[in-house]
């Protein structure tokens, strides 16, 4: 008995020695993995997650705070190459955190617009242009389409706009994949 | 005078009925003056140019219309002289059915001509040059439309080894560029000497199918003259072997010289450059006629009793070059190109453009519907058939699965859809239409990315600025806070918080009024402090409504065109 | 409306199938006449039970019955089993193996063109994994009466009279025995099955699928990739240890012309669904079949490899497609992966 | 010489961990999805199980033979191939991040893979002495991750397959690792052979 209790102590000691000195040896600064997981996110920063930004969603999945499907404007694609990159397995979008819409962006009743400044306070990728007491305009091409600006507005003049199909991003179509056969013509 | 020259080959490749006699019975023809020419704006790769007239102005033919804008972007030019009606968005010749920026031209009848004159490239620089043919609106005429300009230019070293001229014309019924080369070879060729020099080439190479024997032997005969008037034979007519697609740029590359050159690479870097025959007669058009382009020849052929070639102005009618022809009475579709590549169009009320090789009238006995599409049985006669040396058959498994990662590391993008892989595939699948739809989709998350990665940006300037701002406050108030100490130390826990009720409640008070404003001018109220403005308040408000409309142009791209 | 291309080749799948099913009739000609008639009848059994079980899975799975049940793909599995099968083998032995072929390994999967094992060899290895005894109960040749086949088929009990081991099976149990002395020379000279390369009678239905084979080749439905290095890497594996050790190990032709090596090298191993499918991949693939083959052949437990052999080389495919992509255009010099 | 080289051939084919011993199927069915995971995993299975066999010979015929422990084996044996496991944890997360990240929960479960367990166990029973313990260790490892390799290579192309709805992911999964255990029953005997 004593044999066997001196030969798991020695076993203990050695082995807990050896890690040890790995774990002090192996230390891991920083986490890349963060970043990562960033650049997949789609940067509309529109806290939608429940975080700050897309950044600080970020690190709350590398530490596993969060969970993957937190991100509407990512919409179920984000997700796959989140589970894809992490190794876990898809989760349908959570119905509380909002559903996928398509992109669209701001725009600024100008007629109504009362020059308050509120909503490029509330931008947060400085897509607004505009001063006190001057017109505000929304630089499309800047525009992530957060919603940010909406509530912050003291005369409901921003409106979110579906961004239309142009030459420049008019995709071909999935082939139909025919599973039916062809009708056949009446002869 | 045919050098014995050593051939090479591509792999891959297809041998359809070509179907070439019906239109090289006639001499081109000069097709009719329409009722009115409606011309796109953007009829090149790359940027569209900007309008340079609007609606009731008079504009001479060769009046350029539209001039080039961005460094990859092409000028466009009145095809005929005459009245511009409008500037507006009219159905563009893509397979879409979207909408594009046309300038629409009422002709005159008159033709009347801008003043033209021969440009003098030996006393220019090369970039003025290059200049002069964008200009010019001069454009690959095989179908690419990538503007020519950027091609004249030998790259690095300064010349080139060889100038491909490229007459292969390997598509089944479109002959423009073989009846252009028996009815104007000479001018072809002045074209391509033109090219020469600028590129510093050492011999000119012009690769003909040769199941066009007219053509070459008017080539032939006219490189002769041109070798013997150069004192020295830099022109050679070489005749490939008739194989789809023989006439695409990189597999002509490959026969003649046996170079292959990457996707994504220039050829330049491998001493090769390439261009159309109808291209070097635009060329020669521009220098020594001092013509910009205005028209082409256009095959129309397919499911018509009297095929022909036209040499059609830039914004006539497809419909009005097929009703030339007699289109049979079961016609169905109009295709831009030929029936291996071309585009469906989405009526035949689309203009011709400088992209136009061939308006091909298809009807369902044609070009019958496929067969059902049966799934892929890896049989490999996709991958037998691909003359870029792919694997179709793997391509098609991931794009349709929609795992475009995995297809990309397959070289989706080396892929040049010529439609080979679907043409034999015995499953019937439409694999051109998966590699399109997947290579879309790609672009189309790529746009994302760039959009995410500046919104990234900005977004992390704006959280630095914040916190700049917020150290400066704080600087600011620790300043205040010890100059305060220092003038009354015990009233200041009292004094600090109604100052900033003061300013919080001041804010306040500035919304509500603004509030109130808008309210007023929503009620129809005019501003009363528009009224009498001094000129200077007058000029800050223009330049301010330039801004803004400015701005407002910037954003449009993106949105509806109706808002 | 369809886009461009819009000129098509007149191809189609069935075409293909209905070829493959053509050059199998020299073989099984060559079958009838040496082993009588009882094949038919297995082929019989075999078409049916595909036919039923892709119809089913077809109508479960939404597809429409007339266009995919018309491709033959079916067929030709079916063929294939019955081919491979011992033709005196009961009838609900090559029935359920046709079931779960088409079932488990080809619909399962996603159906034609999807699946990664060959539907033919998951049958053939299954029920020899299962019914080792049945498996290999083969007709004698020259036994050719077809009610007593047709009682071995349908009735309960094996008849002896008719049946036999296949020189291949011969030779490996004796060697397995392990007696000193015993060689494979003196094995094939004791065994009455023996013919002049292969075994009696299997030699001729073996050339009989070469034939149909090499007309397959002709009509550009195979390549000669797989074929060639299927026979040549089982030539030179076999020929090889034959020239170390005669005594062990049979010679290269008796390998070619016995069991199923010459139905394996134009219809089984060439299956493209299955199989590797670059150039390189289709030798790689071949070879590897025609050793495994060859191992299992001399020194496994069952009477013939090819079965195992092809499944084995179906798990590597991927992982050889992936490695084998013939270069690019413009890629061909390194760069490309 | 030759018997060595059994030993090898036959962990990895013939006596595969996992088509015929059929152990280690959590990490097999788990990691098996990309090939690089699976590549990984099946390097740091190989690591841990070459030095675990190993080990835990020399603690059997050294600490617990020469004393009458060999009721602690079990025990003791799963005490070092945890500690080794921990310490391969700690260099792949310094060396390899996203491998870290990818292998995930799986990385621990290496210790209770019972394939890392069972080796060793059997290398007893087996009666192999220390050098046949590395090498079966080492082959049964090389079988593991042969078969992971391979699984992951056809679980990404049936990725794209068109597997009817209720056979997708693990279903399908566990038909293929069946039918590549049937496959594998193809070299059965061939150890057997002498």
């Amino acid at each position: 008995m004593l044999a066997a209790i001196l030969v798991m102590a020695l076993g203990a000691v050695l082995l807990g020695a050896a890690l040890g000195y790995a774990a002090a040896r192996f230390r891991v600064e920083g986490d890349p993995l963060v970043e990562k997981i960033d650049a997949i996110l789609p940067q509309t920063q529109c806290g939608q997650c429940g975080f700050a930004g897309c950044k600080p969603y970020a690190r709350a999945i590398a530490k596993g705070e969060a969970e993957i499907n937190q991100c509407p404007p990512g919409g179920d694609e984000g997700i796959h190459k989140l589970a894809d990159l992490l190794g876990r397995d898809f989760k349908s979008l959570s119905a509380e955190h909002g559903i996928e819409k398509p992109k669209s962006v701001a725009i600024i009743d100008e007629q109504a617009c009362i020059g308050c400044t509120l909503c490029i306070q509330a931008c947060p990728v400085d897509a607004i242009v505009g001063a006190a007491k001057q017109m505000h305009t929304v630089i499309a091409r800047q525009c992530t389409g957060c919603e940010l600006c909406l509530p912050p507005c003291p005369v409901n003049c921003i409106s979110m706009q579906p961004i239309a199909e142009s030459a420049e991003t008019w995709k071909w179509k999935y082939p139909a994949y025919r599973i039916n056969p062809a009708p056949r013509e009446a002869a | 005078m045919t050098v014995l020259q050593r051939l090479f080959s591509f792999n891959g490749g297809v041998k359809p009925a070509y179907n070439k006699e019906a239109s090289t019975g006639l001499p081109i023809a000069m097709a009719p003056m329409p009722a009115q020419l409606v011309i796109p704006l953007h009829q090149s790769i790359g940027g569209t140019p900007r309008p340079l007239v609007a609606a009731g102005e008079y504009v001479l033919k060769g009046q350029r219309i539209g001039g080039a804008d961005g460094d990859v972007s092409s000028a466009v030019h009145a095809s005929t002289s005459g009245t511009v009606v409008a500037v507006e968005m009219r159905l563009m010749p893509h397979t879409s059915g979207l909408s594009a920026r046309c300038v629409v031209i009422q002709p005159d009848g008159r033709e009347e001509w801008i003043p033209r004159q021969p440009f003098d490239y030996r006393g220019a620089t090369p970039e003025q040059t290059r200049d002069y043919l964008r200009d010019a609106g001069v454009v690959g005429l095989g179908g690419a439309v990538f503007p020519s300009y950027l091609k004249i230019n030998p790259g690095k070293s300064g010349k080139l080894d060889t100038l491909v001229l490229n007459g292969a014309e390997c598509e089944p019924f479109i002959t423009c560029d073989d009846v252009l080369m028996r009815e104007r070879a000479a001018s072809i060729l002045k074209g391509a000497l033109i090219m020469r020099e600028m590129l510093g080439a050492a011999r000119v190479l012009i690769g003909i199918e040769d199941n066009k024997p007219q053509a070459i032997a008017a080539m032939e005969a006219a490189a002769r003259a041109a070798n013997e008037e150069a004192g020295h034979p830099a022109m050679q007519v070489v005749a490939v072997p008739t194989r789809y697609p023989a006439g695409g740029a990189k597999q002509l590359i490959r026969v003649l010289t046996g170079i292959e050159v990457p996707h994504g690479k220039r050829s330049t870097d491998y001493g090769v450059q390439c261009f159309n025959v109808a291209t070097a007669y635009a060329i020669y058009e521009a220098i020594a006629l001092g013509q910009p382009l205005i028209s082409r020849i256009v095959t129309v052929a397919g499911n018509v009793a009297r095929a022909r070639n036209y040499e059609v102005l830039f914004g006539t009618p497809m419909r009005d070059l097929v009703d030339l022809c007699d289109p049979r009475p079961d016609s169905d579709r109009v295709i831009m190109g030929g029936p291996m590549m071309g585009l469906l169009m989405p009526a035949d009320s689309v203009p011709v453009v400088k992209a136009a090789n061939c308006v091909l009238v298809g009807s369902p006995k044609l070009f019958p519907a496929p067969p059902p599409e049966m799934p892929c049985i890896r049989c490999g006669e996709c991958a037998k058939a691909c003359p870029a040396d792919l694997q179709p058959f793997e391509l098609y498994w991931f794009s349709r699965a929609r795992i475009f990662g995995k297809a990309q590391e397959y070289h989706l993008f080396d892929c040049i859809e010529c439609g080979c892989c679907a043409y034999v595939c015995p499953s019937h699948i439409p694999l051109v239409d998966y590699y399109r739809f997947a290579k879309s989709e790609i672009w189309a998350r790529e746009t994302q990315k760039e959009a995410a990665d500046v919104a990234r940006e900005r977004y992390e300037f704006r959280l630095l600025r914040e916190e700049r701002d917020k150290q400066e406050k704080a600087a600011k108030l620790a300043a205040r806070t010890v100059a305060a100490r220092a003038t009354a130390a015990a009233a200041l826990a009292a004094a600090e918080k109604p100052v900033i009720t003061a300013a919080d409640v001041a804010k306040k008070a500035l919304i509500t009024a603004a509030l109130e404003r808008a309210r007023a001018q929503k009620a129809g109220v005019r501003q009363e402090n528009t009224g009498n403005l001094t000129p200077g308040q007058q000029a800050e408000i223009a330049a301010i409504e330039a801004r803004r409309a400015e701005i407002r142009e910037m954003a449009k791209p993106h949105l509806r065109q109706d808002d | 409306m369809n886009n461009s291309p819009y000129l098509l080749q007149p191809a189609s799948v069935q075409s293909v199938m209905l070829r493959v099913l053509i050059a199998l009739l020299p073989g099984i000609a060559a079958y009838v006449w040496f082993f009588g008639a009882g094949i038919l009848v297995q082929i019989g059994l075999a078409s049916i039970a595909a036919l039923a079980a892709e119809a089913l899975m077809l109508a479960l799975r939404g597809k429409p019955l007339q266009l995919f049940l018309g491709d033959g793909s079916a067929l030709v599995t079916a063929w294939l089993i019955a081919l491979s099968f011992p033709s005196i083998a009961p009838w609900w032995l090559t029935v359920s193996a046709t079931l779960l072929a088409i079932i488990v390994a080809k619909h399962l999967y996603g159906g034609l063109g999807q699946n990664p094992f060959n539907p033919a060899m998951v049958a053939f290895a299954l029920m020899i994994v299962a019914y080792p005894q049945l498996m290999s109960q083969w007709p004698a040749a020259g036994a050719t009466d077809f009610a007593m086949q047709w009682q071995a088929i349908f009735g309960s009990r094996m008849i002896d009279a008719i049946t036999m081991a296949t020189p291949l099976d011969a030779v490996r149990t004796a060697l397995h025995a392990a007696h000193a002395n015993t060689t494979v020379a003196g094995v094939l000279a004791a065994n009455p099955a023996i013919g002049g390369i292969g075994g009696k009678g299997w030699e001729w239905v073996a050339a009989g699928h070469l034939a149909g084979g090499l007309w397959l080749l002709r009509q550009r439905i195979i390549t000669w990739h797989m074929p060639l290095a299927f026979l040549a890497g089982l030539c030179l594996v076999a020929g090889l240890f034959n020239l170390i050790d005669g005594a062990r190990f049979a010679a290269p032709l008796f390998h070619l012309f016995s069991g199923g090596a010459m139905l394996g090298a134009f219809f089984i191993v060439t299956d493209p669904v299955s199989g590797a499918t670059t150039p390189r991949g289709k030798l790689i693939f071949a070879a590897g079949v025609a050793l495994l083959t060859w191992i299992i052949r001399s020194f496994g437990a069952y009477p013939d490899g090819i079965a195992f052999a092809v499944l084995l080389m179906n798990i590597a495919v991927p992982l050889i497609d992936m490695y084998t992509q013939p270069p690019v255009f413009g890629h061909k010099d390194g760069e490309a992966r | 010489m030759t018997s060595y080289l059994f030993i090898v051939l036959g962990a990895v084919l013939v006596n595969n961990v996992v088509f015929v011993r059929i152990l280690g199927l959590c990490p097999f069915m788990g990691v098996s999805k990309k090939l690089e995971t699976a590549a990984g995993m099946g390097a740091a299975t190989t690591f841990v199980l070459t030095l675990g066999c190993g080990a835990s010979f020399v603690i059997d015929r050294w600490l617990l033979m020469p004393n009458q422990l060999e009721y602690l084996r079990t025990l003791s044996f799963i005490v070092t191939i945890a500690a080794i496991v921990q310490l391969t944890e700690l260099v792949i997360q310094k060396t390899s991040p996203l491998l870290h990240q990818v292998l995930g929960i799986y990385l621990p479960l290496i210790t209770t893979n019972c394939a890392v367990l069972g080796i060793p166990l059997l290398n007893v029973s087996l009666r192999h002495n220390f050098l046949e313990s590395l090498l079966f260790g080492f082959g049964s490892a090389v079988g593991f991750t042969l078969a992971l390799i391979l699984f992951a290579g056809i679980r990404e192309r049936l990725e794209a397959a068109d597997v009817p709805i209720h056979f997708r992911g693990t279903a399908i999964a566990m038909i293929t690792a069946g039918l590549m255990s049937l496959a594998f029953m193809g070299f059965a005997g061939l150890d057997k052979y002498k």
